[in-house]
């Protein structure tokens, strides 16, 4: 098993693909069909293209706050791919990989950022929480999920995200413990990614992993390489097994990077160099998946840049379509309170749809 | 028909609706094995099994999120907060979570969920053990509050809550837990979520108040009666969403208003009814609306706590005095 | 003077506070390094060094309980919550604990700290980005709660809070951040807690407002007295301790009242100051006393936040309204 | 170093004293004069006498609600014993060796318990913050006062106290959290008592040891025998003396057994075995400590009774003071809001005094 040979109380860290996209560890490497290898890398290529998009769309004005995942794709999209349709998906922010993976159309992505309540209400068969804004918040949820699986006798997992920063929340603690004791089905990812905005990973705690922190929950625990996606398949892979089959939780640190900016108004010039910036480049996790894909014959430049295009086709005519979807009429904005309007609110929306319509204002 | 307290009304709602709906789950801490320090669960655990109701480790944050997550996933959950003053680690998740999920997904998911816990003062308890904060949860758009004042209560609206659709706040006046009995019907009813109960009807002050302080009301309006004073006395039974009409039409009537609580006076949850009044039925008015409240202090321990507490003469003076206005 | 937007006005007055009294510290998520997600505390780290300005874990309960160890054990920490939606895991320890420890200990320990956050709506923001929750610390004894209005005020509160020997919620209109600037003495000064402030005197109607609201009733003053209604516009600028007398001198007055807040309406901090009305000037009202507020719904996300946000042709409106009763 | 050699990963835990009262680790029995000896061994008959006195009048309807201490004094007295007196103490609820070691009057102790403030307005010089209700929130406030020791570069350390139960409070997490990230001279002591009110220790947590959590933090981490006064001293001393060096936090495990009730108002027989207390009454801290005592000839009955006979004078005779307390005066519970009672207050104040001296009520 992956989490006992990978201990992190012994600094050890699980790799399997280095950064030029050679493997180093053969006999770790997941089964994946060369289809599906190339389903994940396409993912990850659109999670890629939206990004860019969004922070262009941002710079033009046309976008408000956008959290872009550049940089953490292997994380997210290999950690996804280890579930199945039926599992849940609970996020915390920054999963766009996560999300596409598990079939969120990119305009309700889209229509999130863009500032309404719409980008939440996903297509009925997609078994995702929507975006959970205080952090570490949702990792109860998850665990929520998991204890009503297990009561149901259904063997539904679910896979959870939070950030390095999220880890140093109290809820963190709770969830995971909560986890533990209910044995329930849960997949915990940590998406270290160095940085909590301004505040680096090393003055979150003073655990020498995040990983380790599962110790303190009776809860196996392991490191591997964020922007790897083939470890962060396999880690999973193994966790989700084990919970499937009623071994209860797992926790997973993907050590990865955050190549942009925290949201759109972070300036992480002010807090960080760009050496390091630039050395994390280097591991970039989609360049080293591309080139393991040319090694093994599977992918080209020509298919990538015609890729690319039709991506980048596809992200401008999804934003433009947001852009048309106009304000949230007044009705929506009462109506989701409650199962029905209460008399107070029948009485505020009534009276302000008169007042406006009125011509008053 | 049996006599039961509020404990064990709220005993038999729990229980019979664990039997009546298999997705209803209880849980909390020292509510499983023990059956809840106030034995609100008792007998659950052997009935229903582990599965449905049981103990927690100590941490209510993660008691309500978990509860998110079962809602979403098909349970009923019933939590309960071992004290409204511990609370307080949970609201992250009450305020931020609980009350927004049909909002935030615009319907996708909604949350069926009842959060329990025993409130106010008049138990001479240790610090945080006394207080009343209806009001937090009852400013908080997409959560009901509900605050039964009798047995009878106690069961039809509990009941009420767990099969609402949408997640309810359900405060237990722990004062009045074991105060007295009442009969309570076997059978399965339901009081609706949402109206205020006409407890005495009356001509010269629209008196409104809910939980333990409905009785206080109660014997104070014998005494009144003595002096002459025609109190309409409503147990307002859900503080959010509020019965505006049933208080409004009240006041129309009487042309006076008081309402009774014991959290504290100001930014408390009766400057809202001052405010309706004012709103519905500020030409009818022959006196300022008033309230009898608690102080604007920190709930006192054991020794200072006669103090705070309200009783049936303050009540009648109190009365008294809106009347002779 | 130099001329201040708000939050600059608040670094300053954090920059002169830290070099006046040793003892004041300032810490929170991004605080130190970056100075802040809006630059509150930009410089400071630099100046005064890593031991009085700096980051912490994501953490908003060991921001605020530590910061009750700070006080107890001889600083004056001013924390900040980056945003007030997140201030919720802190509601233990501000409920809980900050308020208390002096009563609980009859005096025995006090905590002077401040507890900084930007709150209210407008910009445009994600979820849990845009609420006003002054309400929830209103109603706690023990805090006070104070809200300035222009960069004049927002130092000049700023510093009274810090030096205040009891704990200060202090809540910055973040909408306003930026919006305008004023000019602010370099020197020392101190506006008092507790005090509001006549922005405006009129005869007609009394409007009370506080934060980023204060300029839109001015705008709507304007437009009113085209009109021929002279307001009388009050700042509050501290909501607990509210000040109850200039109000209800101004009701007495005027003999009509407003109140506008962007906090939700039903229990919110409206309610208060209606009752207090109520309670002070009720036989000198010529209209029932009433209240613009937002809706009682969860703050909308930007492609809805317009139905939400309050405009001075809406307190024109109103007024007018209030005015032709 | 004692939390290197036992590793609470390994399974180890420290103890020194048998439960007959034998040393069976002599290498490690900390440097404790005679009188010191006698000194801690009185505490303990202080607070045992005190507890089983306050069980007393509670059922004689004399006391409110009681938390005992019964069977944990060995790991209040042994932790405290080894602060000094310009160390913080930070309690949770039921530490009473502790406290009345650190100078407390008993008179105070009593004033709590039977419902007045005034029950924690502590002597000026004793430097103990007020019982902590809402369990686990107290170990922040002692971070705190570390982090402000630190600023001052002071070299105070504070010890700080939580259940078992409280280690599953995301605060607990917390507060460990930021003190080893700032570095703060805290000793968090666990004093794992087997129970929170019912629920045992085996369902708060999936983790072996309370005491491996301190890896969760990167913080020192070490279970001791809760009920061998000589290893919880000699385990606290050693943190003590690296926190006043600067050198950080520490995480110790006492492991203990609640033999009363949780509080008066807990009927434990609902929830455990007779047997089960009864094992745990061999393993009594006073018994144990009581047979080294006279072993070394430094004690014997005739001491024990007479000092016995002396305690429960003495804590009749307070109790029967606190008794004649009286009410609280209607000013207290408005004057000590803020420093200067507002005008509100005042205005409610004065409108109930009046009222009530009117003769009105
Ligand atoms: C409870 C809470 N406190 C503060 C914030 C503000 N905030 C938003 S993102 C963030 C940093 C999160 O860091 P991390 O968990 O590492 O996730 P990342 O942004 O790196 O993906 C903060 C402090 C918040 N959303 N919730
Ligand atoms: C936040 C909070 N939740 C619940 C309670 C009620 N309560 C009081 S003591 C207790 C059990 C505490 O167990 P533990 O931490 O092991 O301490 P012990 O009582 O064993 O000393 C509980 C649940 C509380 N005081 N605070
Ligand atoms: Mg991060
Ligand atoms: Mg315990």
């Amino acid at each position: 098993m992956l989490v006992e040979k990978y201990n992190p109380l012994e600094g050890k860290r699980l790799e399997i693909l280095d950064k030029e996209g050679n493997i180093i560890n053969e006999s770790l490497v997941p089964d994946l069909s060369d289809e599906r290898l190339i389903e994940l890398y396409k993912t990850m290529l659109l999670a890629r293209m939206t990004d860019i998009k969004a922070l262009q769309y941002q710079r033009q004005g046309r976008m408000l706050t956008y959290a872009p995942n550049l940089g953490q794709e292997a994380t997210q999209v290999g950690s996804i791919a280890a579930t199945e349709k039926r599992d849940w998906l609970v996020p915390a922010f920054r999963e766009l990989g996560a999300w596409l993976y598990k079939g969120v159309p990119l305009e309700q992505v889209f229509l999130y950022w863009y500032g309404t309540e719409e980008g939440s209400n996903f297509p009925e068969d997609v078994k995702m929480l929507p975006i959970s804004v205080p952090i570490a918040s949702q990792l109860n949820h998850a665990v929520g999920l998991g204890m009503a699986s297990n009561i149901k006798g259904e063997d539904d997992v679910t896979i959870a995200y939070v950030g390095d920063g999220g880890t140093s929340q109290g809820e963190f603690s709770e969830a995971l413990n909560f986890a533990a004791v209910f044995n329930t089905p849960t997949v915990f990812v940590i998406s270290n990614n160095h940085f909590a905005i301004s505040v680096p990973r090393r003055s979150q705690t003073k655990a020498k992993t995040l990983a380790q922190k599962a110790v303190a929950f009776g809860m196996p625990g392991i490191q591997v390489d964020g922007n790897d996606l083939l470890a962060v398949y396999a880690a999973t892979k193994e966790a989700v097994d084990r919970a499937r089959r009623g071994e209860g939780p797992t926790l997973i640190e993907a050590v990865t990077y955050r190549l942009g900016p925290h949201t759109t108004s972070d300036d992480p010039t002010i807090y960080r160099e760009e050496s390091e910036v630039e050395e994390w480049r280097g591991k970039d996790p989609l360049k080293r998946l591309k080139k393991y894909l040319i090694n093994k014959k599977i992918w080209d430049e020509g298919k990538e840049e015609s890729q690319n295009d039709e991506y980048e086709k596809f992200v401008n005519e999804t934003f433009k379509k947001v852009e048309k979807y106009g304000l949230v009429p007044l009705e929506d904005i009462f109506k989701y309170q409650y199962e029905e309007m209460t008399p107070n609110l029948v009485e505020q929306y009534e009276a302000y749809k008169k007042y406006t319509e009125g011509g008053e204002k | 028909m049996p006599l039961l307290n509020n404990i064990s009304a709220i005993n038999q709602a729990l229980d019979q609706e664990m039997e009546r709906d298999q997705s209803v789950v209880v849980y909390g801490e020292d509510v499983g094995y023990e059956g809840g320090v106030f034995r609100a669960t008792v007998g659950l655990q052997k009935k229903y099994g582990e599965k449905r109701c049981f103990d927690t480790p100590l941490a209510e944050a993660g008691i309500v999120g978990s509860a998110v997550g079962m809602a979403i996933n098909g349970m009923k959950p019933v939590v309960e907060m071992q004290f409204s003053g511990f609370v307080l680690p949970a609201l992250n998740q009450i305020i931020g979570h609980v009350a927004r999920f049909r909002n935030r997904t615009r319907g996708k998911y909604h949350l069926p969920m009842v959060i329990r816990m025993p409130y106010g003062g008049g138990v001479r308890a240790l610090e945080h053990h006394s207080e009343s904060i209806e009001d937090i949860f009852a400013q908080t758009p997409g959560l009901k509050v509900v605050i039964p004042s009798t047995p009878y209560d106690s069961k039809g609206l509990l009941l009420a809550a767990i099969r609402d659709p949408d997640p309810v706040i359900f405060l237990e006046p722990k004062r009045i837990y074991r105060a007295f009995k009442q009969e309570v019907p076997e059978e399965d009813y339901i009081i609706p979520i949402g109206k205020a109960k006409i407890v005495k009807e009356g001509t010269d002050i629209t008196v409104v108040t809910w939980g333990a302080l409905v009785r206080e009301a109660q014997k104070a309006a014998k005494v009144l009666e003595e002096k002459g004073v025609n109190i309409e006395l409503i147990d307002l039974r859900t503080i959010s969403p509020l019965d505006k009409g049933t208080i409004i039409d009240s006041v129309q009537k009487t042309g006076r208003f008081l309402v009774i609580h014991e959290a504290y006076k100001s930014f408390g949850p009766g400057a809202e009814l001052i405010s309706i009044v004012n709103e519905g039925a500020f030409l009818y008015l022959e006196a300022p609306p008033a309230r009898l409240t608690g102080f604007d202090v920190t709930v006192p321990l054991p020794m200072g706590e006669h103090h705070f507490i309200i009783t049936p003469e303050q009540i009648v003076d109190k009365v008294m005095e809106i009347v002779s206005y």
